[in-house]
Protein backbone atom coordinates (compact mmCIF):
# COMPACT_ATOMS: atom_id res chain seq x y z
CA UNK A 1 0.00 0.00 0.00
CA UNK A 2 2.48 2.37 -1.11
CA UNK A 3 1.88 6.09 -2.91
CA UNK A 4 4.59 8.09 -4.32
CA UNK A 5 5.31 11.16 -6.21
CA UNK A 6 8.08 10.82 -8.91
CA UNK A 7 9.60 12.95 -10.84
CA UNK A 8 11.10 10.30 -12.95
CA UNK A 9 9.56 8.26 -15.59
CA UNK A 10 7.06 5.81 -14.33
CA UNK A 11 7.57 2.33 -14.99
CA UNK A 12 4.25 0.39 -14.71
CA UNK A 13 6.16 -3.21 -15.01
CA UNK A 14 8.03 -2.89 -11.88
CA UNK A 15 5.09 -1.40 -9.82
CA UNK A 16 2.60 -4.03 -10.98
CA UNK A 17 5.26 -6.72 -9.88
CA UNK A 18 5.13 -5.48 -6.32
CA UNK A 19 1.72 -6.07 -6.39
CA UNK A 20 2.05 -10.02 -7.06
CA UNK A 21 0.57 -12.08 -4.25
CA UNK A 22 0.09 -15.70 -4.43
CA UNK A 23 -3.49 -15.24 -3.52
CA UNK A 24 -4.12 -12.81 -6.16
CA UNK A 25 -5.90 -13.99 -9.34
CA UNK A 26 -6.81 -10.14 -10.27
CA UNK A 27 -4.93 -7.58 -11.08
CA UNK A 28 -6.43 -4.21 -12.60
CA UNK A 29 -4.29 -0.74 -13.78
CA UNK A 30 -4.82 2.55 -14.40
CA UNK A 31 -2.64 4.87 -16.61
CA UNK A 32 -3.42 8.50 -17.44
CA UNK A 33 -1.76 9.51 -19.99
CA UNK A 34 -1.07 13.03 -21.16
CA UNK A 35 -3.54 13.61 -23.98
CA UNK A 36 -2.88 16.30 -27.14
CA UNK A 37 -5.89 18.24 -26.20
CA UNK A 38 -8.36 19.71 -23.62
CA UNK A 39 -11.96 21.17 -24.61
CA UNK A 40 -10.79 21.42 -28.17
CA UNK A 41 -7.52 22.96 -27.15
CA UNK A 42 -4.49 21.70 -28.47
CA UNK A 43 -2.01 20.45 -26.33
CA UNK A 44 2.44 20.48 -26.11
CA UNK A 45 2.96 19.67 -22.60
CA UNK A 46 1.92 19.44 -19.22
CA UNK A 47 3.64 20.45 -16.18
CA UNK A 48 2.53 19.12 -12.27
CA UNK A 49 3.23 20.92 -9.31
CA UNK A 50 3.09 19.28 -5.72
CA UNK A 51 3.14 19.76 -1.91
CA UNK A 52 4.55 16.33 -1.68
CA UNK A 53 4.17 15.66 1.75
CA UNK A 54 0.70 16.77 1.72
CA UNK A 55 0.34 14.59 -1.46
CA UNK A 56 1.77 11.75 0.12
CA UNK A 57 -0.19 11.64 3.11
CA UNK A 58 -3.49 11.76 1.72
CA UNK A 59 -2.75 9.26 -1.08
CA UNK A 60 -1.40 6.86 1.28
CA UNK A 61 -5.04 8.02 3.08
CA UNK A 62 -6.85 7.01 -0.35
CA UNK A 63 -4.77 3.68 -0.72
CA UNK A 64 -6.10 2.43 3.02
CA UNK A 65 -9.52 3.31 2.24
CA UNK A 66 -9.34 1.60 -0.87
CA UNK A 67 -7.96 -1.59 1.40
CA UNK A 68 -10.72 -1.20 4.17
CA UNK A 69 -13.64 -0.72 1.23
CA UNK A 70 -12.67 -3.66 -1.37
CA UNK A 71 -11.34 -6.67 -0.90
CA UNK A 72 -8.46 -6.58 -2.42
CA UNK A 73 -4.72 -8.28 -1.59
CA UNK A 74 -2.19 -5.11 -2.69
CA UNK A 75 -2.58 -1.46 -4.32
CA UNK A 76 -0.07 0.83 -5.00
CA UNK A 77 -0.33 4.78 -6.56
CA UNK A 78 2.44 6.59 -8.07
CA UNK A 79 2.12 10.29 -9.76
CA UNK A 80 4.61 12.47 -12.08
CA UNK A 81 5.35 15.89 -11.61
CA UNK A 82 7.25 18.32 -13.49
CA UNK A 83 7.01 18.79 -17.54
CA UNK A 84 5.21 15.62 -19.47
CA UNK A 85 5.01 15.06 -22.91
CA UNK A 86 2.27 14.10 -25.31
CA UNK A 87 1.33 10.51 -24.15
CA UNK A 88 3.86 10.13 -21.07
CA UNK A 89 2.32 8.94 -18.27
CA UNK A 90 1.02 11.24 -15.34
CA UNK A 91 -0.34 8.59 -12.69
CA UNK A 92 -0.13 5.12 -12.54
CA UNK A 93 -2.85 3.07 -10.33
CA UNK A 94 -2.72 -0.81 -9.50
CA UNK A 95 -4.66 -3.30 -7.73
CA UNK A 96 -4.74 -7.18 -7.14
CA UNK A 97 -7.31 -8.97 -5.62
CA UNK A 98 -8.47 -12.42 -5.19
CA UNK A 99 -11.13 -11.61 -7.86
CA UNK A 100 -11.82 -9.11 -10.56
CA UNK A 101 -14.78 -7.23 -9.31
CA UNK A 102 -12.31 -5.43 -6.08
CA UNK A 103 -9.63 -4.82 -8.02
CA UNK A 104 -11.41 -3.23 -10.58
CA UNK A 105 -13.58 -1.18 -8.06
CA UNK A 106 -10.55 -0.20 -5.71
CA UNK A 107 -8.91 0.34 -8.87
CA UNK A 108 -11.47 3.20 -9.83
CA UNK A 109 -12.00 4.41 -6.56
CA UNK A 110 -8.76 5.32 -5.97
CA UNK A 111 -8.33 7.40 -9.30
CA UNK A 112 -11.18 9.03 -8.62
CA UNK A 113 -10.34 10.39 -5.05
CA UNK A 114 -6.83 10.93 -6.20
CA UNK A 115 -7.78 13.65 -8.83
CA UNK A 116 -10.18 15.42 -6.89
CA UNK A 117 -8.23 15.38 -3.43
CA UNK A 118 -4.57 15.54 -3.43
CA UNK A 119 -2.67 18.73 -3.56
CA UNK A 120 -1.78 18.66 -7.21
CA UNK A 121 -2.05 21.28 -9.89
CA UNK A 122 -1.59 20.63 -13.84
CA UNK A 123 -0.50 23.77 -16.13
CA UNK A 124 -1.13 22.99 -20.12
CA UNK A 125 0.91 24.56 -22.15
CA UNK A 126 -0.63 25.05 -25.22
CA UNK A 127 0.29 24.99 -29.08
CA UNK A 128 -0.11 28.84 -29.50
CA UNK A 129 2.37 29.23 -26.59
CA UNK A 130 -0.15 30.12 -23.87
CA UNK A 131 -0.81 28.10 -21.13
CA UNK A 132 -3.07 27.80 -17.96
CA UNK A 133 -3.96 26.36 -14.72
CA UNK A 134 -6.60 23.16 -15.01
CA UNK A 135 -9.92 23.71 -12.98
CA UNK A 136 -8.34 27.51 -11.76
CA UNK A 137 -10.30 30.76 -12.54
CA UNK A 138 -7.33 32.51 -11.03
CA UNK A 139 -4.89 33.39 -14.03
CA UNK A 140 -1.55 31.63 -14.49
CA UNK A 141 -0.48 35.00 -15.44
CA UNK A 142 1.49 37.12 -12.62
CA UNK A 143 -0.41 40.29 -11.43
CA UNK A 144 1.00 43.30 -13.21
CA UNK A 145 4.17 44.64 -10.75
CA UNK A 146 2.45 42.86 -7.88
CA UNK A 147 -0.39 45.55 -7.84
CA UNK A 148 -3.47 43.44 -7.75
CA UNK A 149 -6.51 44.82 -10.85
CA UNK A 150 -8.75 43.89 -8.76
CA UNK A 151 -7.94 46.15 -6.51
CA UNK A 152 -7.26 48.85 -9.24
CA UNK A 153 -11.04 49.10 -10.21
CA UNK A 154 -13.74 51.38 -8.60
CA UNK B 1 -3.71 41.03 14.98
CA UNK B 2 -1.64 37.82 14.35
CA UNK B 3 1.59 37.47 12.18
CA UNK B 4 1.28 34.11 10.05
CA UNK B 5 3.26 33.51 6.84
CA UNK B 6 1.15 32.64 3.56
CA UNK B 7 2.50 29.97 0.93
CA UNK B 8 0.80 29.87 -2.55
CA UNK B 9 0.73 27.12 -4.93
CA UNK B 10 0.46 26.98 -8.58
CA UNK B 11 -2.09 29.21 -10.14
CA UNK B 12 -2.17 31.22 -6.74
CA UNK B 13 1.63 31.40 -6.36
CA UNK B 14 2.35 32.45 -9.96
CA UNK B 15 -0.86 35.05 -9.37
CA UNK B 16 1.02 36.59 -6.27
CA UNK B 17 4.30 36.42 -7.64
CA UNK B 18 5.77 35.09 -4.68
CA UNK B 19 5.79 32.20 -3.10
CA UNK B 20 5.54 33.26 0.32
CA UNK B 21 5.05 36.10 2.29
CA UNK B 22 4.89 37.31 6.06
CA UNK B 23 2.31 39.58 6.91
CA UNK B 24 0.30 41.04 9.69
CA UNK B 25 -3.73 40.19 9.63
CA UNK B 26 -6.68 40.86 11.08
CA UNK B 27 -8.98 38.24 9.66
CA UNK B 28 -9.60 35.42 12.49
CA UNK B 29 -9.85 32.15 10.26
CA UNK B 30 -8.47 30.77 7.22
CA UNK B 31 -11.03 32.10 5.26
CA UNK B 32 -11.12 35.31 5.80
CA UNK B 33 -7.38 35.41 5.51
CA UNK B 34 -8.25 33.90 1.69
CA UNK B 35 -10.65 36.36 1.37
CA UNK B 36 -8.19 39.27 2.27
CA UNK B 37 -5.64 37.67 0.09
CA UNK B 38 -8.16 36.79 -2.79
CA UNK B 39 -8.79 40.33 -3.34
CA UNK B 40 -4.83 41.66 -2.50
CA UNK B 41 -3.65 38.95 -5.32
CA UNK B 42 -6.66 39.16 -7.83
CA UNK B 43 -6.93 35.35 -6.97
CA UNK B 44 -10.27 34.37 -8.58
CA UNK B 45 -11.27 31.16 -6.85
CA UNK B 46 -14.19 30.82 -4.65
CA UNK B 47 -12.63 29.20 -1.48
CA UNK B 48 -15.11 26.44 -1.44
CA UNK B 49 -13.10 24.86 -4.56
CA UNK B 50 -9.91 25.67 -2.94
CA UNK B 51 -8.18 23.93 -0.37
CA UNK B 52 -6.37 25.18 2.99
CA UNK B 53 -3.44 23.62 5.26
CA UNK B 54 -1.75 25.07 8.50
CA UNK B 55 1.52 23.97 9.83
CA UNK B 56 1.79 21.16 7.24
CA UNK B 57 -2.06 19.66 8.11
CA UNK B 58 -4.91 20.05 5.59
CA UNK B 59 -7.46 22.25 7.62
CA UNK B 60 -10.87 23.41 7.85
CA UNK B 61 -11.70 26.64 6.36
CA UNK B 62 -13.17 28.32 9.96
CA UNK B 63 -9.62 27.25 11.49
CA UNK B 64 -8.77 30.29 13.83
CA UNK B 65 -5.03 31.51 13.09
CA UNK B 66 -2.93 32.03 15.36
CA UNK B 67 0.63 34.02 15.43
CA UNK B 68 3.77 32.17 13.62
CA UNK B 69 0.64 29.92 12.08
CA UNK B 70 2.20 29.12 8.06
CA UNK B 71 -0.82 28.54 6.05
CA UNK B 72 -1.09 27.32 2.99
CA UNK B 73 -3.64 27.83 -0.15
CA UNK B 74 -4.25 25.10 -2.23
CA UNK B 75 -5.96 26.13 -5.87
CA UNK B 76 -8.53 23.63 -7.12
CA UNK B 77 -6.75 20.87 -7.32
CA UNK B 78 -6.02 18.56 -11.15
CA UNK B 79 -4.39 15.61 -10.35
CA UNK B 80 -4.35 12.61 -12.68
CA UNK C 1 -9.36 -4.27 -31.42
CA UNK C 2 -7.04 -7.37 -31.93
CA UNK C 3 -7.49 -10.56 -29.88
CA UNK C 4 -5.05 -13.33 -29.64
CA UNK C 5 -4.67 -16.40 -28.55
CA UNK C 6 -0.72 -17.15 -27.27
CA UNK C 7 1.32 -20.06 -26.43
CA UNK C 8 4.39 -17.76 -25.48
CA UNK C 9 4.53 -15.18 -22.17
CA UNK C 10 2.37 -12.03 -22.38
CA UNK C 11 4.13 -8.93 -22.40
CA UNK C 12 1.82 -6.35 -21.26
CA UNK C 13 4.25 -3.60 -22.15
CA UNK C 14 4.19 -4.12 -25.53
CA UNK C 15 0.74 -4.46 -25.65
CA UNK C 16 -0.24 -1.35 -23.97
CA UNK C 17 2.03 0.47 -26.65
CA UNK C 18 -0.58 -0.04 -29.16
CA UNK C 19 -3.17 1.34 -27.19
CA UNK C 20 -1.86 4.70 -27.75
CA UNK C 21 -3.42 6.89 -29.09
CA UNK C 22 -2.78 11.15 -29.24
CA UNK C 23 -6.57 11.64 -28.19
CA UNK C 24 -6.21 8.58 -24.95
CA UNK C 25 -6.15 10.08 -21.74
CA UNK C 26 -6.58 6.92 -19.99
CA UNK C 27 -5.60 2.89 -20.19
CA UNK C 28 -7.43 0.26 -17.90
CA UNK C 29 -5.27 -3.26 -18.29
CA UNK C 30 -6.51 -6.18 -16.74
CA UNK C 31 -4.29 -9.02 -15.79
CA UNK C 32 -5.79 -12.19 -14.82
CA UNK C 33 -2.83 -14.19 -12.78
CA UNK C 34 -2.93 -17.73 -12.07
CA UNK C 35 -3.68 -18.52 -8.03
CA UNK C 36 -2.36 -20.84 -5.64
CA UNK C 37 -5.79 -22.14 -4.75
CA UNK C 38 -9.28 -22.57 -5.94
CA UNK C 39 -12.16 -22.98 -3.46
CA UNK C 40 -9.22 -23.90 -0.63
CA UNK C 41 -7.67 -26.65 -2.74
CA UNK C 42 -4.02 -25.62 -3.14
CA UNK C 43 -2.98 -25.28 -6.83
CA UNK C 44 0.59 -25.46 -8.16
CA UNK C 45 -0.13 -24.91 -12.11
CA UNK C 46 -2.88 -24.63 -14.70
CA UNK C 47 -3.13 -25.99 -18.09
CA UNK C 48 -5.34 -23.95 -20.75
CA UNK C 49 -6.94 -25.25 -23.75
CA UNK C 50 -8.65 -23.54 -26.57
CA UNK C 51 -9.85 -23.93 -30.12
CA UNK C 52 -8.26 -21.62 -31.28
CA UNK C 53 -10.13 -20.46 -34.46
CA UNK C 54 -13.41 -19.85 -32.69
CA UNK C 55 -11.81 -18.33 -29.71
CA UNK C 56 -10.59 -15.86 -31.61
CA UNK C 57 -13.28 -14.99 -34.07
CA UNK C 58 -15.34 -14.85 -30.96
CA UNK C 59 -12.70 -12.96 -28.97
CA UNK C 60 -12.88 -10.22 -31.89
CA UNK C 61 -16.84 -10.15 -31.93
CA UNK C 62 -16.47 -9.04 -27.88
CA UNK C 63 -13.91 -6.38 -28.44
CA UNK C 64 -16.21 -4.65 -30.97
CA UNK C 65 -19.03 -5.04 -29.04
CA UNK C 66 -17.10 -3.06 -26.21
CA UNK C 67 -16.19 -0.39 -28.67
CA UNK C 68 -19.74 -0.11 -30.10
CA UNK C 69 -20.82 -0.08 -26.46
CA UNK C 70 -18.19 2.49 -24.97
CA UNK C 71 -16.35 5.78 -26.31
CA UNK C 72 -12.38 4.10 -26.45
CA UNK C 73 -10.07 4.69 -28.59
CA UNK C 74 -8.31 0.96 -28.95
CA UNK C 75 -8.84 -2.29 -27.28
CA UNK C 76 -6.96 -5.68 -27.41
CA UNK C 77 -7.14 -8.73 -25.43
CA UNK C 78 -4.26 -11.72 -25.20
CA UNK C 79 -5.47 -15.13 -23.88
CA UNK C 80 -2.26 -17.65 -23.17
CA UNK C 81 -2.66 -21.17 -23.69
CA UNK C 82 -0.24 -24.17 -22.65
CA UNK C 83 1.11 -24.95 -19.09
CA UNK C 84 0.93 -21.72 -16.20
CA UNK C 85 2.85 -21.68 -12.94
CA UNK C 86 1.64 -20.19 -10.33
CA UNK C 87 1.93 -16.13 -10.64
CA UNK C 88 1.87 -15.92 -14.67
CA UNK C 89 -0.68 -14.05 -16.91
CA UNK C 90 -3.07 -16.14 -18.15
CA UNK C 91 -5.01 -13.41 -19.67
CA UNK C 92 -4.30 -9.69 -20.59
CA UNK C 93 -7.02 -7.01 -21.43
CA UNK C 94 -6.22 -3.38 -22.34
CA UNK C 95 -8.24 -0.50 -22.95
CA UNK C 96 -7.83 2.93 -23.85
CA UNK C 97 -10.43 6.16 -23.69
CA UNK C 98 -10.40 9.56 -23.81
CA UNK C 99 -11.81 9.75 -20.49
CA UNK C 100 -11.40 6.76 -17.79
CA UNK C 101 -15.24 5.96 -17.10
CA UNK C 102 -15.48 4.17 -20.54
CA UNK C 103 -12.09 2.82 -20.54
CA UNK C 104 -12.68 1.26 -16.76
CA UNK C 105 -16.36 -0.47 -18.60
CA UNK C 106 -14.74 -1.23 -21.40
CA UNK C 107 -11.88 -3.20 -19.86
CA UNK C 108 -14.06 -4.86 -17.36
CA UNK C 109 -17.12 -5.81 -20.52
CA UNK C 110 -14.41 -7.29 -22.37
CA UNK C 111 -13.25 -9.74 -19.59
CA UNK C 112 -16.32 -11.05 -18.45
CA UNK C 113 -17.71 -11.57 -22.10
CA UNK C 114 -14.35 -13.66 -22.52
CA UNK C 115 -14.81 -15.55 -19.43
CA UNK C 116 -18.06 -16.42 -20.42
CA UNK C 117 -18.52 -17.04 -24.08
CA UNK C 118 -14.82 -18.14 -25.39
CA UNK C 119 -14.20 -21.93 -26.13
CA UNK C 120 -11.19 -22.03 -23.46
CA UNK C 121 -10.77 -24.67 -20.71
CA UNK C 122 -8.74 -24.66 -17.47
CA UNK C 123 -7.22 -27.31 -15.85
CA UNK C 124 -6.05 -27.42 -12.24
CA UNK C 125 -3.29 -28.81 -11.63
CA UNK C 126 -3.07 -30.10 -7.46
CA UNK C 127 -0.71 -30.56 -4.66
CA UNK C 128 -1.91 -33.71 -4.46
CA UNK C 129 -0.96 -34.94 -7.96
CA UNK C 130 -4.94 -34.63 -9.01
CA UNK C 131 -6.22 -32.17 -11.65
CA UNK C 132 -9.46 -31.24 -12.61
CA UNK C 133 -11.09 -29.54 -15.60
CA UNK C 134 -12.68 -26.06 -13.84
CA UNK C 135 -16.93 -25.63 -14.25
CA UNK C 136 -17.20 -28.85 -15.87
CA UNK C 137 -19.05 -32.03 -13.95
CA UNK C 138 -17.15 -34.38 -16.62
CA UNK C 139 -14.04 -36.32 -14.72
CA UNK C 140 -11.00 -35.21 -16.32
CA UNK C 141 -10.15 -39.49 -16.02
CA UNK C 142 -11.02 -41.20 -18.51
CA UNK C 143 -13.58 -43.44 -18.38
CA UNK C 144 -12.23 -46.66 -18.48
CA UNK C 145 -11.38 -49.16 -21.04
CA UNK C 146 -13.72 -46.59 -22.86
CA UNK C 147 -16.95 -48.01 -21.38
CA UNK C 148 -19.28 -46.02 -19.75
CA UNK C 149 -19.97 -46.04 -16.65
CA UNK C 150 -22.91 -44.56 -16.82
CA UNK C 151 -24.13 -46.91 -18.91
CA UNK C 152 -23.06 -49.98 -16.40
CA UNK C 153 -25.63 -49.18 -13.62
CA UNK C 154 -28.74 -50.77 -13.95
CA UNK D 1 -29.17 -42.48 -40.30
CA UNK D 2 -26.54 -39.78 -40.90
CA UNK D 3 -22.94 -39.96 -40.61
CA UNK D 4 -21.03 -37.37 -39.12
CA UNK D 5 -17.75 -36.98 -37.33
CA UNK D 6 -17.95 -36.01 -33.34
CA UNK D 7 -14.93 -34.21 -31.95
CA UNK D 8 -14.08 -33.42 -28.54
CA UNK D 9 -12.34 -30.89 -26.32
CA UNK D 10 -10.65 -30.77 -22.55
CA UNK D 11 -13.11 -32.40 -20.29
CA UNK D 12 -14.62 -34.44 -23.10
CA UNK D 13 -11.71 -35.08 -25.20
CA UNK D 14 -9.91 -37.13 -21.90
CA UNK D 15 -13.32 -38.71 -20.73
CA UNK D 16 -13.95 -40.18 -24.64
CA UNK D 17 -10.22 -41.15 -24.55
CA UNK D 18 -10.30 -39.72 -28.05
CA UNK D 19 -9.86 -36.32 -29.65
CA UNK D 20 -12.78 -37.24 -32.65
CA UNK D 21 -14.72 -40.02 -33.92
CA UNK D 22 -16.63 -41.17 -36.88
CA UNK D 23 -20.05 -42.19 -35.99
CA UNK D 24 -23.33 -43.17 -37.87
CA UNK D 25 -26.63 -41.89 -35.95
CA UNK D 26 -29.97 -41.63 -35.45
CA UNK D 27 -29.92 -38.17 -33.86
CA UNK D 28 -31.35 -35.75 -35.60
CA UNK D 29 -29.74 -32.54 -33.92
CA UNK D 30 -26.83 -31.74 -32.31
CA UNK D 31 -28.25 -31.71 -28.78
CA UNK D 32 -29.86 -35.15 -29.45
CA UNK D 33 -26.33 -36.04 -30.47
CA UNK D 34 -24.81 -34.78 -27.59
CA UNK D 35 -27.37 -36.72 -25.36
CA UNK D 36 -26.22 -39.87 -27.18
CA UNK D 37 -22.60 -39.36 -27.02
CA UNK D 38 -23.05 -38.23 -23.02
CA UNK D 39 -24.77 -41.38 -22.33
CA UNK D 40 -21.57 -43.32 -24.19
CA UNK D 41 -19.18 -41.44 -23.20
CA UNK D 42 -20.40 -40.78 -19.09
CA UNK D 43 -20.48 -36.63 -20.02
CA UNK D 44 -21.95 -35.74 -16.99
CA UNK D 45 -22.44 -31.69 -18.26
CA UNK D 46 -25.95 -30.57 -19.12
CA UNK D 47 -26.20 -29.43 -22.80
CA UNK D 48 -26.82 -26.23 -21.64
CA UNK D 49 -24.00 -25.13 -20.23
CA UNK D 50 -22.00 -26.62 -22.80
CA UNK D 51 -21.53 -25.27 -26.42
CA UNK D 52 -21.89 -27.17 -29.80
CA UNK D 53 -19.80 -25.77 -33.59
CA UNK D 54 -21.11 -27.38 -36.48
CA UNK D 55 -18.72 -27.18 -39.57
CA UNK D 56 -16.37 -24.15 -37.82
CA UNK D 57 -19.05 -22.23 -36.57
CA UNK D 58 -20.80 -21.89 -33.10
CA UNK D 59 -23.94 -23.72 -33.58
CA UNK D 60 -27.43 -23.95 -31.79
CA UNK D 61 -28.22 -26.96 -30.18
CA UNK D 62 -31.63 -27.38 -32.15
CA UNK D 63 -29.61 -27.29 -35.27
CA UNK D 64 -30.11 -30.42 -37.88
CA UNK D 65 -27.13 -32.50 -38.50
CA UNK D 66 -26.32 -33.35 -42.01
CA UNK D 67 -24.15 -36.21 -43.53
CA UNK D 68 -20.66 -35.16 -43.47
CA UNK D 69 -21.31 -32.70 -40.67
CA UNK D 70 -17.91 -32.30 -38.39
CA UNK D 71 -19.99 -31.49 -34.83
CA UNK D 72 -17.60 -30.09 -32.04
CA UNK D 73 -18.69 -30.68 -28.53
CA UNK D 74 -17.01 -28.19 -25.80
CA UNK D 75 -17.29 -28.45 -22.26
CA UNK D 76 -18.51 -25.51 -20.11
CA UNK D 77 -15.55 -22.79 -20.74
CA UNK D 78 -13.66 -21.34 -18.04
CA UNK D 79 -11.20 -18.75 -19.64
CA UNK D 80 -9.35 -16.18 -17.52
Amino acid sequence: MTFAISAEVIDPETLKARLAAARAGACVSFEGWVRDHNDGEPVTALEYETHAELAVKEGEKVLAEACARFDIALAACVHRVGLLKIGECAVWVGASAEHRGAAFDACRYIIDEIKQRLPIWKKEHYANGASAWVNCATPAAPAPARLSAANQTP
Amino acid sequence: MVEVTAQYFAAFRERAGCERERLATRSSTAQELYAELADRHGFLDAAARCKVAINGEMARWDTRLASGDTVLFFPPVAGG
